[in-house]
């Protein structure tokens, strides 16, 4: 087994990917789009969704298993038709008050709602990341969710059941985004994305769109990504963009580098109440930063302090090379 | 902060103790934040040292540091055993059929364990906009069984007819031509009593009521004409061994022993 | 968010699953038993293979999507009845000697044949891992394997295709194996089990099954998994057994503990083209060996060190700590 | 070791050189080891810099430290930029349509590009029985388009007629009544030449042979009665760079350089 590769073998190209976030939403949110932003409570792509309020898209139908915070601000900025979801709620910490607004009365407009499960969802990105026409699953038996999303359907199996007689399933089509923006903590240039923690829907979200965005915490050397390819949960071949953006998940939290900031899920609640307070923070806080990194700078740095995180290590494993 | 076992017992204690009773035997639970939690952590001290706890955001065997505040926070994460990822978690873990016992809320229950968690009202002009099902419908439909856990019983909750049902137990799977997998809510624990079925054709029926609440409270506090068991029981208070735990190694900061 | 929990607080129990290899093919191999052996060409669990022929089990059905050495070897051994599989081939080395003597003669005695490709099998074992009565793909259109396979069949999807007609698609059954059996570089005594490099179709095949046996080459102490909970490949809650067993995957390699026997595997085709032959080697070493350290012992130290591996370590990630 | 690039051309380097010609433009390619490996590191020096080479044990982006013996092989994970499950790999990267040129080989190809990799002989009691499709069937079913490399072109591998058809080109597939996703095989090279069909409804027709091979050798080598492009071409042979970067870059050590 002695055949090194030659010393001299030219190392192979990659793609830079790298653009900023300005431009990769330029570049692949238009109008009128359905775009996907996953991140399942952690790794929320918040300063790509406050960029997409920047650049006032209009139209887009949104998916996102549980919308929230961010889902509120997006609909607050008059961006969205239409939301597709599973949990619409600001987590534990209380309502997302635009969403219900729009809803419950249809002021100042109404929102088209999609309701799913979140095995729904799942199995949605499941199908369009395998470019299946349907997803069985064991939901929605007997439930009055299918009597309002008509997209929910039935199959019969082809083999018997347990007890010999037909049996039926439900099915849900698949979801393919135009875009899919994920947040992660990072990535090499050419879009080899790695994330620890809870890892979510991201990889089945990004397979199954079009393009896809990547936001990270930090871009870093090829050698740090290839040192651990287990760890890439989402390969370059499935990336579009990549974009540096630290801090860019506030207030939800990304594993190792910053927690989660619970005193801005409580306040939320009450500025989204209040449509005219709601329309004051958007311009105060997004449309009135030039990006993410005013967004940080106003945030200051106690609040960066409080949400910083200690050191827990993971032990490294060994790869094994060939002598 | 370790407050002796003299003070007044909270709500909160009395329904994580006996929720945690009622997990003697089970090996798998799958939990939310909240008493869920506390009864499940009390249990692992108690009736049920192995009883492994999976949480909706995919993390098994957690070992945190600090009580958690969602089922996502990083403290779950941190030290825990394995995270999954969702396709793993919902299909292979609870569709799969590997979860004992589902822990649910909701804000309307009716007399067969079906839950509605989407709206209050017409669903196409809800009065109020609920969070919607989450996992609620497949845990629902994969556990082996469901508890319910409602911190108020009353009759706003406890619907003869639900707005609109989210999380279907088996009888209505099985009325949509559907052969369910699990028995469906099988305990209801409130502050009033303990309401219980063991599966498919089965309504739910009080079979104990909490010291000093009576047969006549709960069915006036109950939207439907309740059943009562023929062995009606008392529910034997918080133990001392029990309410010490709780306090000073499940919850000693009170996060969710309100 | 300063809530730490009690120092004072127990430890939560965690069973204790390890066991020997003989005691656990004696619970969980039954005769007339579903077995699934899984680990794409990466982590074979050769040395159980070699317990269940020491055992004599009869019967068999063996699953397995890369059929290859250890295979010929439970089926030269008598113990297999029927293979279910969608690549029976000695990976890039050669033939599999039995195996085609039992296929193309029925000599000494026929062996029956479910032929898949390997998406069909893969999505067997996640059928049966999700519980859902078929998973559908793009596959087997057109193949004559669906006319030898009746197990194989359509589905007619409720939604309209890309032209908008009705679209069909094939389907496979679930794949529930009564015990399923890896091999994996270490887990804890729980069974919480890590694998990296190639990580097959490992999970999977243990979620569908009833019973899980994981065979390690080191048993860690649960500090070591849960420094990196991402790396879990598959928890303890589907895990039945866990038998340390250094060596364990051997012609295969073990990524990072030792590299693939090819010499091993060149030589098979000529041991196994001779059934004669083929039975004086198990009698052997697998026959002749109490257990796996004899089968070791006898490989001897110059093989062993023929197959090490030097260090390429990952680089650790911080899973933070709330402070 | 290093050869100069006036050794006499082997069988192997001038399939590999052909083949790599015919990546210029593609993105993702997946691949067996030998001779394909050897054509996608060629087309990596020189038509296609970005292309990246999928293996079906799921290694993506491989950085190999020595020329790998199998798929598996420890040194394509080692420094690899992600490994991928089985079912990412198959489901999201393979039937998700994410790849432009799937390498197959075949012991039996008809003129529509159908493969049989199963039987020689009658299935049920088989001459000579086959490793089967492995993944062949779902790259096959997948890819944009696939190349098919064979190291001998003769009247027992070209049949009109295979003795099973594990691997349908998308004809096959749609007389089965599914809508196909790729083109199927485009691209045959051989000893001999090289055959190319663009889509549904072709079959293959002889477009190139090597230097020195009349297209009435190719017939006789065809099972089948083979159409002939009205624009035969004469294949160039492998450049001195070509021969010059297989033998010293890619596999300096004649590991498939047979």
């Amino acid at each position: 087994m002695d055949n090194p590769v030659a010393a001299s073998k030219p190392p192979v190209r990659r793609p830079d990917k790298t653009t900023t976030m300005r431009e990769a939403i330029a570049a692949h949110v238009t109008d009128g789009a359905t775009v996907a932003l996953e991140g399942f409570t952690h790794l929320i792509p918040t300063a790509a969704g406050h960029e997409i309020i920047r650049q006032g898209r209009r139209d887009l139908t949104v998916a996102r298993m549980t919308a929230d915070i961010v889902t509120d601000q997006l609909i607050a900025g008059g961006c969205v038709r239409k939301l597709v979801s599973s949990f619409v709620g600001n987590s534990t910490a209380g309502s997302l008050g635009e969403l219900r607004r729009r809803i419950e009365t249809g002021q100042p407009e109404p929102l088209e709602y999609e309701e799913y499960s979140h095995y729904g969802m799942i199995c949605r990105y499941l199908a369009g990341a395998q470019r299946l026409p349907f997803y069985p699953l064991r939901s929605y038996a007997g439930s009055d969710v299918p009597s309002v999303n008509p997209d929910i359907r039935k199959v019969t199996s082809p083999y018997p059941g347990p007890d010999g007689a037909e049996e039926q399933i439900y099915v849900v089509p698949p979801l393919n985004p135009d875009v899919t923006i994920v947040h992660a903590q990072r990535a090499d240039r050419a879009g080899n994305t790695q994330i620890w923690g809870l890892t979510g829907i991201q990889a089945e979200a990004v397979y199954a769109a079009r393009k896809a965005i990547v936001v990270v915490e930090e871009v870093v050397a090829d050698e740090v990504i290839r040192s651990d390819p287990n760890r890439t949960v989402i390969p370059a071949h499935a990336v579009d963009a990549v974009v540096e953006c630290p801090g860019g998940a506030h207030p939800a939290f990304a594993q190792g580098y910053y927690d989660r900031d619970g005193e801005f899920y409580r306040s939320w609640s009450h500025i989204s109440k209040d449509p005219d307070r709601l329309q004051r923070w958007l311009d105060e806080w997004v449309r009135g930063t030039a990006d993410h990194a005013e967004y940080l700078a106003k945030l200051g740095e106690e609040t960066r302090e409080r949400l910083s995180v200690g050191e827990a290590w993971s032990q490294p494993v060994n790869y094994g090379r060939r002598q | 902060m370790n407050a002796g076992s003299n003070a007044a017992v909270t709500s909160s204690e009395l329904l994580a103790a006996v929720a945690s009773r009622e997990l003697a035997g089970k090996n798998t639970v799958f939990a939310g934040i909240g008493l869920p939690t506390l009864a499940v952590s009390l249990a692992q001290l108690t009736v049920a040292p192995d009883i492994e706890i999976v949480y909706e955001s995919g993390v098994c065997g957690a070992h945190p540091s600090h009580l958690p505040e969602t089922i996502a926070d990083s403290v779950l994460i941190t030290d825990s055993e394995a995270v999954l990822s969702m396709p793993a978690l919902f299909g292979y873990v609870l569709q799969g059929g590997r979860i004992d016992v589902g822990f649910l809320g909701a804000a309307q229950i009716d007399r067969w364990g079906n839950l509605n968690s989407s709206v209050i009202g017409d669903w196409h002009a809800p009065k109020v906009r609920l969070p919607g099902s989450g996992g609620a419908m497949e845990v629902m439909a994969n556990s082996r069984e469901v508890f319910v856990v409602m911190r108020r019983h009353d009759p706003r909750s406890f619907l003869a007819e639900l707005d609109f049902c989210t999380s279907p137990g088996p009888d209505r799977a099985l009325r949509d031509g559907i052969r369910p997998r699990g028995a469906g809510v099988t305990r209801v624990i409130t502050d009033l009593g303990i309401l219980a079925r063991d599966g498919v054709g089965e309504e739910l029926r009080l079979v104990a009521t909490h010291p000093g609440v009576t047969v006549e409270q709960v069915r006036e506090a109950t939207g439907w004409d309740l059943a009562v068991a023929d062995e009606l029981t008392t529910v034997e208070p918080p133990t001392g061994a029990e309410l010490r735990l709780l306090r000073d190694d499940v919850d000693p900061d009170r996060v969710y022993l309100r």
